[in-house]
């Protein structure tokens, strides 16, 4: 199972997780690891204060890219259920931006599910940010490494 | 042939527009496409591109009905 | 900050999350990056039906060296705020053992931090199971690899 | 010199007690003291140590009134 969606109002991590986890009901049972990463809005970025982030995708193409990832990785590392929830429009500071979420029976598949679909989501899926700082606008130019 | 170009995020600000389509003659790439699109200068190092929004190459041939996408690089999660 | 428990009950682990995170309140706002692993028990270990997880621990120890590991790991990888919360006694499939999560500025540092806690937790924290099959009572001989 | 022993798990269950307060005499190390509890019989690779609630080793000193425990592999997680 996997649950792909993107959100243009701020969402509670942890209450998707629960409503995810119950979805899932006694399949749970056979993942005995669960593996999962939060990105939060920070209040500051390359050393400015940052009021307001505007998050632009690519709709269709955005979807599209995270489940071909979400399945590539599957295939790869073959863990279970997987659930991708990423935030679109305006943000406030310490609005949760993306959540990954992937269960395993062991841990391995779980945590580098999650490791490398962070990862791959934030180099290749179409999604792009402007900050608004004391000095003005800007698109933040690229992604750091880790 | 009839194109559908899509521009996002700072490339859809330089450019000034959202979308446009446009019916471009004698050409074979996304690489020919975008001399078209920008008075004949080369397609830069730092635009990267879609075709039916799917992650394209400056070689990648471009056809009849495509819908063709210019954006900077990705800053997502 | 840090917080490191043992319980002899069943636990949420998204409520312990939400609530471990509402007492960060507004510090939270410096950690754009946060990971989470949970082991839960599974209905099944190595090819036969489990109905009840023993977990015996050496209390004192324990905790002392979760929270080694934790301070170590944080002086190495320079993480924020970690949570470590562990299952003692008699557990029924689907009840989540160990919950940790680990926050920090960028992704690299809580990934790692938390990937590097469960492999070191389950191998230098002193806890041992108890499985009850339908052949009997065994204990676990030793921790997979991942 | 007074030692406070422990057993765990699978060990605790073998030795057949959960601690035991033991008075030795001429001893230095935990391989020394495991002699002692076991009938002379030298410390299985298997069976690991701490010394007052911190791993050790076989060759780790041990001394008057040092809490000193055994136990199997470690399962938690």
């Amino acid at each position: 199972m996997e649950f792909i969606c993107l959100r243009d109002q701020p969402f509670d991590p942890y209450a998707e997780l629960s409503a995810f986890t119950a979805l899932l009901d006694t399949e749970r049972q056979n993942y005995g690891a669960e593996s999962h990463f939060i990105g939060t809005m920070r209040n500051f970025n390359e050393g400015d204060a940052v009021s307001t982030l505007w998050l632009e995708h690519y709709p269709g193409m955005t979807e599209h890219e995270i489940a071909r990832i979400v399945s590539e990785e599957r295939k790869q590392l073959n863990f279970g259920p997987a659930l991708v929830i990423h935030r679109i429009g305006k943000l406030a500071p310490g609005e949760p931006i993306v959540l990954i979420a992937v269960f395993s029976a062991h841990r391995r598949a779980a945590l580098d599910g999650t490791q490398r679909i962070i990862e791959r989501l934030k180099h290749e899926a179409p999604f792009w940010k402007k900050e608004h700082t004391p000095d003005g606008e800007r698109w933040v130019a690229s992604n750091t490494k880790g | 042939m009839a194109i559908r170009i899509r521009y996002f995020a700072s490339l859809r600000e330089t450019m000034g527009r959202t979308a446009e389509d446009i019916n471009p003659e004698g050409i074979a790439t996304v690489a020919d496409l975008w001399k078209v699109l920008d008075e004949g200068r080369p397609l830069p190092d730092r635009v990267l591109c879609a075709v039916n929004q799917e992650h394209a190459t400056p070689s990648t041939e471009v056809h009849d009905g495509d819908e063709v996408a210019f954006f900077p690089p990705v800053t997502g999660g």
